[in-house]
């Protein structure tokens, strides 16, 4: 991984491994703590999403259906069949997994509005399947007293406690796929996003890794799935529908999708956003939320982490030439 | 030195970011006589809102009342609201925020059973009494993992158990039943199954349908075919009114046709039009002030209530409205004889008799954090455009 | 399929009736013919003849309505284009398709695809094999951008480099995945008389490293000059074939480029 | 019997809403390939105009129909004025993206000028429903069937025989050949757009009286009518017609004879299977959905 992400990434890790204790002293912003572990939570899916929307370039509308899948596979396992959250996590990501796996093989032979179309169709059936399982899901009433998490026998119940175990996982995340982009895989996924038939004719077997980005954003959603489930220990399918597919997707957009700084940064922006500054605006909240995107979309293409790499002419893109890790 | 300066501006930028929050939320000076804080957190907008909006107007209302009269003991009540927008996680974050940031010691609300339980386990942690304005029995129990949960409106098991003594009166035996999928249809449909043996009802047809189809003709003809001797609807919103409309339209008034309470709001019988006629629903009695009979306990605060929210909001009042009464008036009770302390409120709310309220007579105890029985319901039947008692 | 050591395979290349129909228009009808190895094979014809059909026919991008395409005596005409590139044919666009975003560097790293295998978790763990197999893609792409010479623009951006470069990149992405047979379309377009020279030499210099080339081009000199073989196609058909200097003063071959006398 | 026949009327009543929400995709998707998010919307703000003109101002109800579809042809006219065209990068995910902030937008809007509660119409003919062999069929179904014919009709009429119809139809196809013959493109889309509004306004004033029309019911009508849009062949509008009965009915039947829950679901299944399998939809052909470049 380059010497600039490399600085970033310890940047960022400081930040965030500081954040509860500069936030707990002040009354005020204490519950910002909260809000960061959903950030957190809603960083995993929007990495996800942004290796297959940022660099692949493939539209998803189903990344709320995914996380869905892995949060309630969780609340069953773990509160109808007694199984340790730890252990259901990983059923959850592997059954998400199949699925994306499954549905991807069709859809991702369509392209443009089509992909978007087939993913968003895909997500408003996982939530009425939701909806309707009422004997496994608990259906619109939704599914309660799920266990929470414990690590290493202690019980995580605390905020600040689920804060890192959250993030820890987040940072993880980001470290595989920074590896991943920074190597023939990362290449070859811009390459599909760039010009997909010459990435093809050069050898790299277009479709089977557009399926398999789309497998691995699934993943990390249901990843993040699990640890929602054992947050809020309450499921209801109105949490995993159309909208949070879309909120995803704006996350990805407004932070910019050539980088997944740019998830991340439009994530916890949108979150706070979302939750927590549109408050003010009471009754407007909708108005101001709808008018925000649209000024991003119109104006911003690149999103905002563009605001920060607009040095001057395009930028040349730093490969150094010995090896990061060398 | 170019790549390092990049790295830089990102971390200045959050920086600056996290600076941005630090005082953009530190709030003003300190207000003179210590106000009783009030927490209070609805589904204002999002599918739910026709539960949260008349929930918010009526809180507000109750607040205004009382600090008009000086509030509680000369502490003026500072009521601060949160709207979850019917989404869990959203009213998950609300309830903490209230919780740590404006330290309420008491909450009512959420308006939805969904989001009332994605809040309980933060209740019982923080240990700060809530009163949730919504139906589900699940809220308060098992009362073990409830002691710090309360609940206002009715259990659906208190409507349905109205509903069935009515019918059982009437000799039904065979009963058709459509719900809504979602979470006010999932729990009355729960309620009505478990119920049904115990009147020996037996349920002939159990249709379902979502909250924005466009039209139940479907449901409803298969139901037709079920020959039930009466139907049961149980929905909020639009598909209740389509269900009148198509129940009518269909030829089917000879079956009679049962709503559920979320019926009760006076704008659904000129939406329904004349085919809402002959229509029964078990309500509570803030529905039905005028025609109660004077003797009535509840009358006189049911009138008064009425009287101010329409005077204030020129719209007719809803049941939904009524919840919110109760519970910032119980909340207001709570810390007039106790204070701001959550466990004393607690305490205080689990004692508390014979509370008149919009939605009946409150006896909590600590088996039982609802308070309410099918006594505090009426069979009501809509005639000539308007309630009345049922026959 | 090991290769006897003496006796090389007769053809690289045979096609063996190849049709191509879009809906109602027929890009090819019946097309066969054979490319010895080793050689510098142009296809010459009007536009409109299928010259660009007949490459993406041989390279997969589209399947040949009928007729069969074979590689090194393999049939390779039902097969993805990923799946011919790691046969060992190669191409070059007649729209340059660079990836325009990325380094120069990085379009050839692309190259090398076909040539390494590590895959997701090999990549996301850093597992030994993956850093070793980065260090070759790296300094095999390094040395195909010697070959052309483009070594200075390492890490420009591919988009931001003039026609010419990029012809040039196109084909050192192209010869990066190690092919037994390169096709190049219309490399020549759009270039300038130096440029058109230093191509000639690059395309020569490539054949001679023993790879078969296939040339698309309307720079008759560059064709002329440089080309062991010519095949000339009209509306899709086969008109002639020959060496340059047989097919230059062919009449047939005149009428079709220049209409009825 | 009278089952059948009573899942069938309601069906194809319902169906004939999502054909014509599908024309208003194929309208706009005609002239520009974009998938207008909003179009749920258009429907939306149509039966809510209906609502105000005969509602509060008491207008007569052929009257606020006309009206309400002029003004929501103004907010698509609006809408592409100054949003679409403001349109910097234009990548189908910014499109996406900017038509859902513009319904999410319309939807807000609606909410603070209609409030929350559903809204009904007068039915167009008074009078109760029609019973015909133990099926009850509505007056205002046939105002539906009756004017979504007379739409479609127009549309292929107008797309076929007038000149503006063959320009727009110019413009999908290749916009820069068309600007080469003078075919004002700006202009094409613009109409385009509102040719879709006031399609959509005409099926929510119709739909109304049937199902009542609230602030956020446009987002399922718009997600139906894309499903029928797709299973006819995109840019089809006799497609768009047959495919959105045949979804209204296989939802009415699913409800009628499977279960009523996964009423929805069959329809969106019938999406996913018509992208997957025939993306260029019933009627639609191969080579046209191949070459639409996205």
């Amino acid at each position: 991984m380059g010497k600039r992400n490399w600085g970033i990434f310890l940047g960022t890790l400081v930040i965030i491994a500081v954040f509860p204790w500069l936030v707990k002293p002040v009354k005020a912003i204490s519950h910002y703590l909260d809000v960061m572990v959903f950030a957190g939570i809603f960083s995993l899916v929007s990495i996800g999403l942004s290796m297959l929307m940022g660099y692949a370039g493939q539209v998803s509308l189903a990344q709320a259906a995914f996380f869905g899948i892995g949060a309630y596979t969780s609340g069953i396992l773990t509160s109808r069949l007694g199984f340790n959250p730890w252990a259901a996590m990983p059923v959850g990501i592997l059954a998400s997994m199949l699925v994306a796996w499954l549905l991807g093989i069709p859809a991702l032979r369509l392209k443009g509005h089509y992909l978007a179309m087939a993913t968003l169709g895909f997500g408003v059936i996982v939530t009425i399947i939701l909806n309707e399982e009422v004997q496994w899901t608990g259906g619109p009433s939704g599914m309660g007293d799920i266990p929470s998490l414990s690590v290493a026998g202690v019980k995580v119940t605390s905020e600040m406690g689920y804060y890192y175990v959250v993030w820890s996982m987040v940072f993880l995340a980001l470290l595989f796929c920074f590896h991943v982009l920074h190597s023939r895989v990362g290449r070859a996924l811009r390459a599909i996003h760039e010009e997909e038939m010459a990435a093809e004719a050069m050898g790299v077997p277009t479709a089977r890794f557009k399926i398999q980005v789309f497998v691995l954003g699934a993943a990390f959603a249901a990843l993040a799935g699990s640890l929602y489930t054992h947050y809020v220990t309450f499921l209801n399918p109105a949490s995993f529908n159309l909208m949070w597919s879309i909120r995803f997707l704006l996350m990805v957009m407004v932070g910019g999708m050539q980088s997944l700084w740019g998830a991340l940064l439009g994530t916890v922006l949108m979150t706070f956003v979302g939750n927590e500054w549109l408050h003010v605006f009471a009754e407007f909240e909708i108005l101001v939320y709808g008018a925000i995107l649209l000024v991003v979309a119109l104006l911003l293409p690149k999103g905002l982490v563009s605001l920060i790499s607009l040095g001057g002419s395009p930028r040349k893109v730093r490969v150094p030439l010995t090896d990061g890790s060398s | 030195m170019k790549r390092l300066g990049s790295s830089l501006t990102l971390v200045v930028l959050v920086g600056i970011l996290l600076g941005v929050l630090w005082n953009f939320g530190v709030p003003s000076g300190v207000d003179a006589a210590e106000p009783y804080k009030i927490g209070a957190v609805f589904s204002i907008t999002g599918p739910a809102s026709f539960l949260g909006e008349p929930e918010k107007k009526t809180a507000e209302m109750v607040v205004a009342a009382v600090n008009k009269q000086g509030g509680i003991n000369g502490h003026p009540i500072e009521l601060i609201v949160a709207d979850d927008e019917s989404d869990a996680t959203k009213c998950n974050l609300a309830v903490k925020k209230l919780i740590k940031k404006d330290e309420v010691p008491v909450i009512i609300g959420p308006s939805t059973s969904g989001n009332s339980m994605a809040v309980v386990s933060v209740a019982e942690e923080s240990r700060v009494p809530l009163i949730s304005c919504a139906a589900s029995y699940k809220i308060v129990t098992p009362i073990e993992s409830r002691q710090w949960v309360f609940k206002v409106a009715g259990s659906d098991s208190h409507v349905v158990e109205k509903l069935f003594d009515y019918m059982k009166a009437k000799g039904i035996q065979k009963l058709a039943i459509m719900t809504v999928s979602d979470g006010f249809g999932a729990s009355g449909r729960e309620e009505l199954l478990r119920l049904a043996p115990e009147y020996n009802i037996t349920i002939v047809a159990d249709e379902r349908y979502g909250p924005q189809d466009t039209d139940l003709s479907p449901q409803l003809t298969k139901i037709r075919g079920a020959q039930p001797q009466a139907i049961v609807n149980w929905s909020t919103g639009p598909t209740q009114i389509l269900a009148v409309k198509n129940w009518h339209d269909l030829g089917m008034t000879s079956i009679p046709l049962y709503q559920s309470h979320g019926f009760g709001s006076k704008k659904n019988i000129p939406l329904a039009g004349p085919a809402a006629e002959g229509v029964l629903l078990a309500l509570a009695r803030v529905n039905i002030g005028p025609i109660l009979p004077d003797t009535q306990s509840q009358k006189k605060v049911i009138m008064e209530y009425t009287k101010a929210y329409e005077e204030q909001f020129k719209e007719p009042i809803s049941s939904f409205g009524g919840h919110a009464w109760d519970a910032t008036s119980l909340a207001i009770a709570a810390l007039k004889a106790v204070g701001p302390d959550p466990a004393k409120i607690r305490d205080f709310l689990e004692k508390t008799q014979g509370f008149v309220g919009m939605h009946g007579i409150f006896n909590f105890s600590p088996k039982d954090h609802n308070g309410l029985s099918k006594n505090d319901l009426e069979m009501v039947v809509v005639q000539k455009g308007d309630w009345a008692l049922a026959p | 399929m090991t290769e006897t050591k003496n006796e090389p395979p007769p053809k690289i290349l045979e096609l063996h009736d190849v049709c191509m129909q879009f809906g109602g228009i027929t890009a090819l009808k019946g097309l066969s013919y054979i490319v010895p190895p080793g050689i510098i094979q142009a296809v010459i014809g009007p536009n409109g003849a299928g010259k660009t059909t007949l490459f993406h026919c041989i390279t997969g991008i589209h399947q040949p309505t009928s007729g069969r395409v074979y590689f090194q005596g393999v049939e390779i005409g039902g097969k993805l284009p990923h799946q011919i590139a790691a046969a060992g044919i190669s191409r070059t666009f007649q729209h340059v398709a660079l990836f325009k975003s990325m380094s120069v560097l990085e379009n050839i790293m692309v190259g090398r695809h076909c040539r390494t295998h590590s895959g997701f978790w090999a990549t996301g763990l850093r597992f030994a094999g993956m850093r070793s197999e980065e260090k070759g893609i790296r300094t095999s792409a390094l040395s195909h951008l010697e070959f052309v010479g483009l070594s200075d623009l390492a890490h420009q951006q591919a988009g931001t480099l003039p026609l010419g470069k990029q012809k040039m990149l196109e084909i050192a992405r192209a010869l990066a995945t190690d092919p037994r047979l390169i096709l190049l379309d219309e490399p020549a377009g759009g270039l300038n008389m130096r440029e058109t020279e230093e191509l000639g030499e690059l395309i020569q210099r490539i054949c001679h490293g023993g790879i078969t080339v296939m040339l698309v081009e309307h720079d008759m000199n560059l064709v002329m000059d440089i080309s062991d073989q010519v095949l000339v196609l009209h509306y899709g058909e086969f008109l002639a074939a020959g060496t340059p200097r047989e097919i230059k003063n062919r009449q047939e071959v005149i009428e079709a480029y220049l209409g009825e006398q | 019997m009278g089952d059948m026949l009573q899942y069938s009327v309601s069906g194809l009543t319902v169906g004939v809403i999502y054909a014509l929400v599908a024309i208003g995709y194929n309208v706009i998707y005609n002239v520009t390939e974009i998938i207008n998010f909003a179009q749920g919307e258009f429907v939306m703000l149509g039966g809510l105009c209906a609502v105000f003109l005969v509602g509060t101002l008491h207008l007569p109800i052929s009257v606020a129909f006309f009206a309400s579809i002029l003004a929501v042809g103004v907010i698509g006219f609006m809408m592409e004025r100054f949003v679409i065209r403001q349109a910097r990068d234009v990548t189908v995910l910014s499109l996406i993206i900017i038509t859902i902030a513009i319904s999410i937008l319309l939807k807000g809007t609606a909410m603070f000028c209609w409030g929350k509660d559903p809204y009904s119409l007068p039915p167009f003919s008074p009078g109760g429903p029609i019973l015909i062999g133990g099926a009850a069929i509505q007056r205002q179904a046939f105002w539906v069937v009756g004017v979504s014919a007379l739409v479609v009709i127009c549309l292929t009429a107008f797309f076929r025989r007038s000149i503006y119809g063959k320009a727009m139809l110019a413009c999908a196809d290749n916009p820069n050949a068309a600007r080469m013959a003078g075919i004002p493109v700006r202009q094409m889309v613009l109409l385009s757009f509102v040719l879709s509004g006031a399609v959509g306004a005409a099926a929510g004033v119709i739909i109304t009286p049937i199902s009542l029309m609230e602030y956020d019911r446009g987002a399922m009508l718009g997600l139906k009518g894309f499903g029928a849009a797709v299973l006819g062949g995109l840019g089809q509008f006799h497609g768009a017609l047959v495919a959105g009965a045949l979804l209204g009915l296989a939802e009415s039947f699913c409800a009628g004879y499977l279960s009523s829950g996964y009423k929805d679901a069959v329809a969106l299944v019938l999406l996913l299977l018509a992208l997957f399998f025939k993306p260029e939809g019933l009627f639609g052909s191969k080579e046209a959905a191949g070459l639409k470049k996205f």
